[in-house]
This record gives C-alpha cells, structure tokens and sequence, in this order.
C-alpha cells in the first residue's frame, strides 16, 4: 500500500489488468504513444504494444462500435472518451448498440466493454466540457456506470469493470486526478453495483455521488462541528443505483438528502429520490432534498461557473433544511 | 463474369442458396400480409446473388454483420433456416428468443453478430470483430454489408479510415440497390458510385454486377484474397435490384411502373437458371426440383415456427446483463 | 372545425406555418417527394417546392446541425428524426450545440428550430425502435420537449413549436397516428410549457405523458365505475415540467400516480416525484407511486413487449395501491 | 505565389493582421501561463498566414465558423480585439458575456457565428448557414474552417455530401498542422492529403501552403470564385505548421526538438515580412512600426479585459432560452 495520485491508481489498474489477461486492450484518442490526455495511460503502450494500446482518429462514435465489435470476439476492450460531453456522439452505439446487444441477440453476445471518461468543473473548462451526464445512462437497461469518488473507487471499480462482462461506463473526475490517498497495491477489486457508507451518522444521510462524495464528506465535518451528525454515502453506482443501503441508513436517519455535479433537474438524484420517496415514504421525516447544478449550461467565467455548480455550501444549507423544524 | 468454365455442382449451389432466400421470403411476405408476423419487415427480393455470391465466398468461421435487409445473407452464411423462421415470427426458439426479429437476427453459431436497425451502426462493429481478428492472429476475416444509403453516414467514414489506417481484415460489402427507403440515390448521394468513393480512404474497391452471383463471388474472392494476405480492409459494391417496397406494406408510388418492370427483369434467379440452361449445366426438371426443395424446407421451416411456442412473458427480463453463473 | 387524425394534425400544422411562415422550412430522410415515412409532410413538397422542403442523406448529425446553422440566420427549421431511438444519434448537435449555442454567445444567437420525432410501441417494432427517451432532454437545459397526446395537441403544440424562438423537440407517437377527433382549423396554437386537466377528479392525480395520457384517461374511466374519482392530466411538456399544474391538483387529491411509456427507472416521472416529493411532501397522502417500462429493452415478439411496456391495468394498479389503506 | 506583382497595401495590411494575432496570441499564452485567464488556451502561433489570407479573400458580410484553435480567424475577420481579450478573460463585456471564453467565441457582428469544442460539430453549422443564403438568395458565403483532425469525424463527412449534393455557397477551409492534439496526422488518417479525399464528395479542392498568405489568399479567392458562381462547394487545404503545444501547458514530448526546429523556420510572419522587405515593398522601420501598432492595440485590449467586470453571479441564469420581450 503507497499513497498513489487518482490518475495513477487508474493507470495501475489499467496496468494490472493488461499483465494479468491479455484480451484487454486500450483504444482512444491519445492514449497511446501521448499516454493519454491526463496521462491516464503512460507508458502502457510502451509496455504493451501499439496493437493493444491504439490511439484512434477522432471518430468517437466509431471507436465505441470497434469496441463492441471486438468484445464480441473476446477481446475486453477499455475505450477512452476524453471528456463526458462527448457520450452525446457516442450514445447510440452505447444505448441502441452496446446495450441491448446481449438482450437482442437472446443471450448469444457477452459484451466485456470499458468506457472510461472523465468529469469535472470550477476549473472553467466550459459549457461543452464539465457536463455530468450519468443520468442518461441510469435510464438505461443493459449498461452499469460507476464514478469513483477517490483514487481508491478509481483503482478497484476499474478493475472491477475490466473484469465484468457486461458494458460498463466509468466516469472518473479529472478534478480529482491529483489527490493521492492510500491505494492498495495488486488485486484490489471493488463491487460495482454498490454504495458504500464513507462516514457514519445519526441525524442525517447525504447520497452523493463522484466529486460530489468529497464536498458531502467536508460538509458533514463542518456540520459535526455545529453538533449534527450525518452519515455520507458513496453511491459509487449510477446504473444500478444501490438503493439497499441508503434505505438501511434512512431507517436510521430517516432524513435524505442527495447531492451530485449534473444539473439537478432530471438528474440521478431525480430517480433516487423517487425510488425512496416511494418505498422508503413512511421513513421520512422531511422533504428529500437535491443538491446539484442549476438548470443552464456551465459556463465558463469563474464567478458564473460557481453560480451554477453546487458544493459543500450548498450541501450544507440542504442539511439544514432538511432539519428545520 | 469472365469466360472461365462454370462449375456446376458450385453453380447449383449458387441457384439452390438463391431459391431457398426467395421461398423463405416470399412465405414471410404472405405471412406478413396474413398478419401472422409482427413488426416490419424488409425483403432482398431481386438482391439474392449478393448474399449467395458473397457467402459463397467465405467460410463458415469467418464473420459477418448485416442490415435490416439480412435474411438472404443469415440464410446464406448457414443458418439453421427454423430457428431464423421463429425469430421472425417472435417465437422463443428464434435465435434471439423473439427478442430482435426479422431486423435483428443474429446466428452466432454460423458466424451472424448481428442484424441492425440503424443504418450504418453495424459497420464498426465489424471492424471491431477485424480488429479482434488481427490482434489474436486469426485467419478470419469480418464483413460488413450495408446499403447505399449507408453510406452517408458518419459511421461509414470514420469506420473505413480507421480499418484502412489499421490494415484490418475487413471486407465492406455494400448493397447498391439505387434507394434509400424512398428516397434515390441521386438524391442522397453527392457520387453515384460508391467505389469511387472508396479511394478517400485508399480502400481497394470493385463494382460488379450484383445480380450475377458468380460475379460476386469471384470478385468477393479477388478481394478477400488481399484481405486475408494482410493487406487491409478492401470495398466491394454491388448493383442490384430491390423489387419489393422498401418495406412490405410500401406502395412505392415513387417509383414509375416502368422501372418496377425493369427491377423485375433484372431477376436474378431467372437470369442465372436462364444461363445454366443456356449452357447445359441445368435442364429444367433439374431446376424444378431445385426448387421444390427450397419450397420444401421453406415449408419445414415456416411449419415449425408457427408452431413454436411464444416466449413465456417472465422470460422478458433476463439477458439485459450478463449473469455469472452462480450470481443473483 | 373537423375530425382530424393525428398525423393530418401534424401535417395541417406544418402545411399552415409553411403558409404563414416563408422561413419555414422542413428537412429530413424521406420528408419530401415520399412525404414522409408516415406521411405526415405528404403534398408539402409539391406545394412549397424542393428547396422548403428537403430530403437529406441518412445523416441524422449533419441534419440537425444544418437546421442550427440555417436557423441562426433565421430560418425556422423543421427537422424529422425517423424514429425517437435514433435521437441518440444527434445528442451532441441537440445538447452540445442547439441547446447551449443561445447562452453561450452570450444572447447573440436565437435558434428557432424544431426537432419533430415519434416513438410508439405495442407494434413489435423491436429494441431499435420503440424507445421513449425524453427524460434526457428533461435533463438538458435550453430545449423545450412536448408530446403531443392526440391530434389537437399534434396541431396546437407543433404550431406552438415552431413559432418558439428556442430549440424545441415535438415527440409525436406513431400508434395514434391513424387516431381521430375534432380539431380546430385554423390558426390554433397550445401553449408549450403548460400541462393540461383532461378529466377532473377528487381521489387521485394521474400525471401522464404522451400515449399514455390515453392509457390514463381509460384507467380512469375504470376506476369511476369502481367509484374511484381520478383526476387526469396531460403534462404535454417534458422540458420544463408543469409542476404548478401538478400540484394545485394535489393539493386536492393528495395521492399522485405518474404514468409514462419510459423506462420508470431514470423516466421524467422521476423528476416529477422527487420535485413534488419535496415540495408537497406535506400534501401526500400515499407515496407517489410511478408507472412506466420495465428494466429491460423493449424486445420485439408481441407478448414479451406487452410484459415490458406498461398500460391502462398497470395505472389501475398503480392508483389502487396509493389509495389502499 | 505566382509572380505577378505583389499589391503594396494589401502586403501590409496582411502582415498586420498576422502581426496582431501573433502579439495578442503572445500576450494571451503569457497571461495563461501567469493564470490571469481561466481555462484551457489553444494558441495558432504558427498558422497566422492561414487566417489573414482567408479573411482577406471574404466580405464581411460572408459568415465564418471556426474551431478551438480559433483567435487568429475572429481577430482577421475585424472582430474588437477588447471583446475578444475580455471574452478571454471571462469578463462581462466579452462578445459571450464570459460565457464561451476562448474555446467559444462567436462574434456575430462580423459574422463569426461561433467556435466549437468539440471537433467537427461546426461543419454542419456552416453548411445549414449556406442553405439558408441559398434559399434567401443571399449573395454571402459560409465558412467552415478546421483541422486535419476534424476531417475524421463523421460529421466531416455528412456535412460534405451534403453541401456538395444541395450545391451549397460553402466552404470547407482546413487547416492541416498535421496533428490532432499529439498524434500525428500519419496515425489518424489513412490518406495524407485532405483535399484528396474531396473527390469522394466531387468537392473542388485545393492544397496550398499555408504559411504563405498571398498563397492562402489567392487560392481562396479562386476557390471562392466558384462558390460565388454557384457552382456548389469547395474544399481548401492549407498545410500549415504549429508552433505551440495542442493547448498552452502541453510540454510537446511527442515532437522531437529537430521537429520543433523546423516549424519555427517555417514562421509565417518572418517569412512573410523577409519576401516583403526582399521585394523592396518594406522597410526595416516599416516592418517594425507595423509590429509596434500591433503591439499597441493588443496592450490596450488586455489593459481593458483584465479592468472590465467580472459577469454579475445573478446574471449565471440568462439567456439559457430566448424570452420574447415582455415575457417572463
Ligand atoms: C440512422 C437511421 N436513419 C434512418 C433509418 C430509417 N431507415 C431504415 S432503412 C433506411 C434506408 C437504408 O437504405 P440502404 O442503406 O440503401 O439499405 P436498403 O434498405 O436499400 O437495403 C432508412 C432511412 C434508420 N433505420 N437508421
Ligand atoms: C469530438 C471531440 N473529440 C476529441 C476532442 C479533444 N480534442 C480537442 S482538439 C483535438 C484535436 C483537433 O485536431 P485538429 O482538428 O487537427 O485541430 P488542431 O487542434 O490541430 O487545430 C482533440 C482531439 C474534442 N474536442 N472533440
Ligand atoms: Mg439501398
Ligand atoms: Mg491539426
């Protein structure tokens, strides 16, 4: 175990799962010879060779239909999307193709399929570059999605994905690829359909989700600080949503509240909310409450980016509402 | 097709591959009228000796994705022609368990990943089984056949330049049938011949008579010998007919009766038998009894799927992912 | 006024704007000479010409981004997409680009372009081809999304559309096409944004969406019998969501039954539970209880389909539950 | 450059353009790099040629689409250095409000209609812009401008068939710097020259050296000639060279120093201004007023885009939707 930077606990994953099968292969724009655009893949072309670490033209599209063809075959291709935006020219090769291939062809296709990509924002990067669109994928039957919150998530729900047999979308946050923290080293695999509980608590739970897990985890220490104690999910899941365990901790807390970057209307929130305002109803003492970004495009300037994008501030205020009497 | 001598038992097999796509298709058409079959359906009437030629030419391992129109080619390549039938009449020993359709079979074990009803989504993803291909140093090689209409589509470009750039075993084999549904070819396409387009991505291209199922396969053959030589993907087009509407149903009131005479005088399995006739490879009992056995396994096969059991409703949500064995 | 069906609705409507309008103009596969897959522009092009009303290439992408192109020089664009599974196709024109490109010149473009589509099932149209996904542009900021649940709504929104100055997506359903009734001639326009009561009733809210505001109204008329009052409302609108309408009729019935054809999991009845969820959480009487598809693709062989796809006897179900004791 | 005699003011009204983008590019990647400006810079140090002779060869009235790599172009088309550097900086005053930044600037008043980030989406933009002049009648032209990468795109394709198929007043203008981000273009595209790929679509194309703007110019001209006419479409290469990383920070490993060498020599503005001078057309006080000019304007646009206002918070939530004027 060594303290490894997010970025490079994927790389290692990558790494690891190159070593241990040699069907998985890597495909993406400058991932190869570049080591890819945030050096997620450095120096695993070098190690494996340009045949199963190939850059690709920019035909997103294409590459994710090369990846669906190729693990058809056996291979277990990892295809990099640079930036989450870019799922757009990608989504019927990911929904009307990758998806429903096992289901169409009555169980004859095993589709072993990686897209990662990346997240983010606050760093101005723009209306077409710091979108979070999970939830088009939870309304998805036939893919998983996963975000790792942390350099540890980014390591094991990698792997985990690698080695799945079904498509899976892994959506890292490129925010979050200079923290280090303790990763383990070698097999270090991580279930990928389910939520796990980063700090417990009585008054509260906060569902949150990616970079969205670290604002949620310093609001609740601030909130300590003022006598209210929550406890703060990780769903680490947006397709299956793990409603099990933020059921098990409503029963304890029976106050909810969500958070996460995509724009809250019609967000992953949006179905978690619903699910448990439906089974979890007489659970509730309050209002389920959403934090996440408002309904505009991200726009680029700084003091308008804040605007529109949530945080632990806004967290925070949920909390307390939640608990208004 | 060039003057070398014809091989009777290849060309009967040629005929006898065409007749068994035209009776399996035209019993689905009557079944369809008859409302026996659900949801749409797209007939290769008249296009018979591009999947018989093409299929000729490949082995059974090597792969193939095709379109909306695929039955002649599923047929082709091998498929067991009632399981085809049952997917086509949504019962659950169809090869998709009633879940794709006439749009969407797919035959695994005959080397068929897949039928599609997006236009031109199907092409990647033979590149991809090309590229799977290479990488394990396998002697196969992957097509995809796709429509002139395919062609415009993004996926048809950024495919063929990554296949070209990767040297992939793939053959693109594109059906020129003249229309997109309804819409002709010189109305969606800026360049009539498709393999003149295949020069953009230095693609080695032919065009040939589509309806000559040994010019087919003897030019499907000149390319896929520099396919599986390792030079690269390679472009065959072939010019065809489509007799029926785009769709069983369509009225084609957009095309003119004159050329719906001409498509039907294009007639592949009339013109073939004519010339096997013509030059003693086939006298007409022969091509009666030809005929008789595809009407007969047709029959078999139509018999057995409208008997098939539908799928039991609680089967409707398993596959959505794939299940360890052991798992929940 | 005259017994219309739907798809005349749609034509009247394009015809009758194309009229009024020389900058409308219609593009898609197949909208001209043919008029159409469904015939729903049949006789335009004879009458407006080829220029007005254009045949395209099978490229979705390119379309789109034509009619964002042409409607920034103010053109009012009217674009088909065949069927609604193929949106998936143009995501980055619709979101990336159309729905952004006003806030992010800062107020110098105004698009005025409509995106008419259709989705149906219950017709064995098969994986590819029976998806509902309007919960995606539920959660796209900058587009406006109505569903036409009859032909007067066919007519009135579609007018309403394309007189909008904003990226609208009119999704039409193939199976009421052939459906008939009353419409008025003439210059009759719905407003875009607004839900509509299509039966008043004291027991329950049924909110529902498209086709299945149909499903809704013969659920209810079941339920009267059974001396169960329903109030029946016809959301039109999937980008923004009338919650107002919503819930002045809860605060009347206090029990909500959202309907959609959707997958449930991710549906626009999602966010309409978790925002009436948390704002007339202390309204409800029973928890919001949603109906939509199954977690599954939509598989083409006709019983299989109807497992998946919900109807009238899943609302029965459904508004049972929430009035059971 | 054909050897007819080089017009005087049009020489250095060229050279000031190039001259103007070079000193404001130079300015931006040292406020980048001292983060005074937010976000990702793509700089076309290196290519200035390109934009001051397309610019030059189009009315102000044609309309331009451009890329991430876009400054060059909104500055030759005669957009207001300030709202460019205020845009830049995130300011309220930039053309997009501080909405866009660099990756994004449309300045509708000179008709740049936008940039893009992501590669190729603008293509079709162009195209629909051309269809609507056509169908207004209007006398203008479209723009697109892209880059070598983009040409792999789908879009490239579809928005290419197309244009050419409706005859549109457009034109494709490529910016070939051989690279897309780090890979070059012998690893992303199957065929090297862009304009060879135009006959797919029966596009006139052209391919000219792109560090040469009389070259640029001329050929654009020509190019455009046509497209004035109505003759359809027209595709223009220019080959060009970058100087700079794909983004300012990109610390270029995958270029080799001899490499680097070469597309420093290959800068426009000093080959430009050497010919000049050869020519006896400019002299060395001339030249460096020029440079001085530039510099002048481009110190006031920074000076008035790092003292303009940052956008109101309270302003986050406008213009997502148009709201005709009285609405709410
Ligand atoms: C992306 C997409 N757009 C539109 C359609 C509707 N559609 C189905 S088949 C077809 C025409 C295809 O023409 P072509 O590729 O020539 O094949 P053919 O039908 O002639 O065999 C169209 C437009 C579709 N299925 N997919
Ligand atoms: C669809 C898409 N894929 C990937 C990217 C990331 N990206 C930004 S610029 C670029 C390279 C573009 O190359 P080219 O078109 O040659 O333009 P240049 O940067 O050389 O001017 C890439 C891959 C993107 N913005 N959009
Ligand atoms: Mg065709
Ligand atoms: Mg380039």
């Amino acid at each position: 175990m060594a303290e490894k930077r997010y970025v490079r606990a994927v790389n290692e994953a990558l790494c690891e799962e190159m070593e241990r099968d040699p069907a998985v292969c890597l495909l993406g724009v400058d991932v190869g010879a570049p080591g890819g655009p945030f050096g997620a893949t450095r120096g695993l072309q070098e190690r494996f060779g340009p045949q199963r670490v190939r850059d690709t033209p920019i035909s997103e599209a294409a590459v994710v239909g090369l990846a669906i063809g190729a693990a058809t075959l056996g291979l277990r291709p990892v295809v990099e999307i640079m930036f989450m935006d870019f799922l757009a020219l990608v989504m019927d090769q990911l929904v009307n193709q990758a998806a429903k291939m096992r289901y169409m062809t009555g169980g004859q296709a095993k589709l072993p399929l990686v897209v990662r990509t990346q997240t983010g924002y606050r760093d101005s990067a723009g209306p077409q570059h710091a979108q979070s669109l999970e939830a088009w994928l939870t309304h998805v039957p036939g893919l998983k999605v996963v975000m790792p919150s942390g350099p540890c998530e980014a390591k094991g729900l990698l792997k985990a994905a690698i080695r799945d047999d079904n498509p899976v979308i892994v959506v890292e946050n490129r925010t979050l690829y200079a923290l280090a923290e303790e990763v383990p080293d070698g097999d270090y695999v991580l279930p990928l359909e389910r939520a796990a509980i980063k700090r417990e608590g009585r008054d509260v739970t906060i569902a949150s989700l990616g970079v969205m897990v670290r604002e949620a985890l310093a609001a609740a220490e601030t909130l300590a600080e003022r006598g209210i104690s929550c406890e703060v999910i990780d769903l680490r899941s947006a397709n299956p949503l793990d409603l099990q365990t933020v059921r098990a901790s409503l029963e304890k807390t029976n106050r909810l509240v969500i958070a996460h970057s995509a724009t809250r209307c019609g967000g992953v929130g949006a179905e978690l909310a619903a699910a448990l305002g439906e089974e979890a109803f007489y659970m509730l003492d309050a209002p389920i409450t959403r934090v996440g970004a408002a309904f505009a495009p991200i726009p680029f300037s700084p003091p308008l980016e804040r605007a529109i994008v949530p945080d632990r501030t806004a967290i925070i205020a949920a909390v307390e509402q939640v608990l208004a009497p | 097709m060039p003057a070398e001598e014809i091989d009777r038992v290849l060309a009967r097999r040629l005929l006898a591959t065409m007749q068994l796509i035209r009776a399996f298709e035209e019993a689905v058409r009557d079944h369809f009228a008859a409302r026996h079959i659900p949801g749409f359906i797209h007939l290769s009437i008249g296009q018979e000796a591009v999947a018989a030629g093409l299929a000729s030419a490949l082995e059974r391992e090597d792969y193939l994705y095709v379109t909306h129109r695929g039955h002649g080619h599923v047929i082709a390549k091998g498929a067991d022609l009632k399981r085809v039938a049952a997917e086509i009449f949504g019962k659950a020993s169809g090869y998709c368990r009633g879940r794709g359709g006439s749009m969407h079979i797919a035959a695994f074990e005959v080397g068929v990943l897949g039928a599609n009803g997006v236009v031109g989504a199907g092409l990647p993803h033979a590149a991809g089984a090309a590229w799977a291909l290479q990488l394990q140093g396998r002697p196969q090689v992957a097509v995809a056949v796709f429509g002139d209409g395919a062609v415009n589509t993004g996926l048809f470009h950024e495919t063929a330049n990554i296949a070209s750039l990767w040297r992939l075993p793939l053959l693109l084999l594109c059906e020129n049938n003249g229309y997109a549904e309804f819409t002709p070819l010189s109305v969606h396409a800026a360049v009539e011949s498709v393999a003149e387009r295949a020069a953009a991505y230095r693609l080695p291209a032919w065009r040939v008579d589509g309806q000559d199922p040994l010019a087919v396969r003897a030019t499907v053959r000149e390319a896929l010998g520099r396919v599986r030589a390792g030079e690269g993907p390679a472009l065959v087009e072939c010019l065809t007919w489509r007799v029926r509407g785009h769709y069983e149903g369509d009225p084609q009131r957009y095309r003119s009766s004159t050329e719906l005479e001409e498509a039907v005088a294009h007639d592949p399995l009339r013109l073939f038998a004519g010339r096997l006739r013509r030059e003693g490879l086939l006298n007409e009992a022969e091509e009666a009894e030809l005929a008789a056995q595809a009407r007969q396994a047709v029959a078999e096969a139509i018999a057995y799927a409208q008997e098939a059991a539908l799928p039991d409703p609680a089967s409707a949500l398993e596959d959505v992912l794939y299940q360890p064995s052991g798992a929940g």
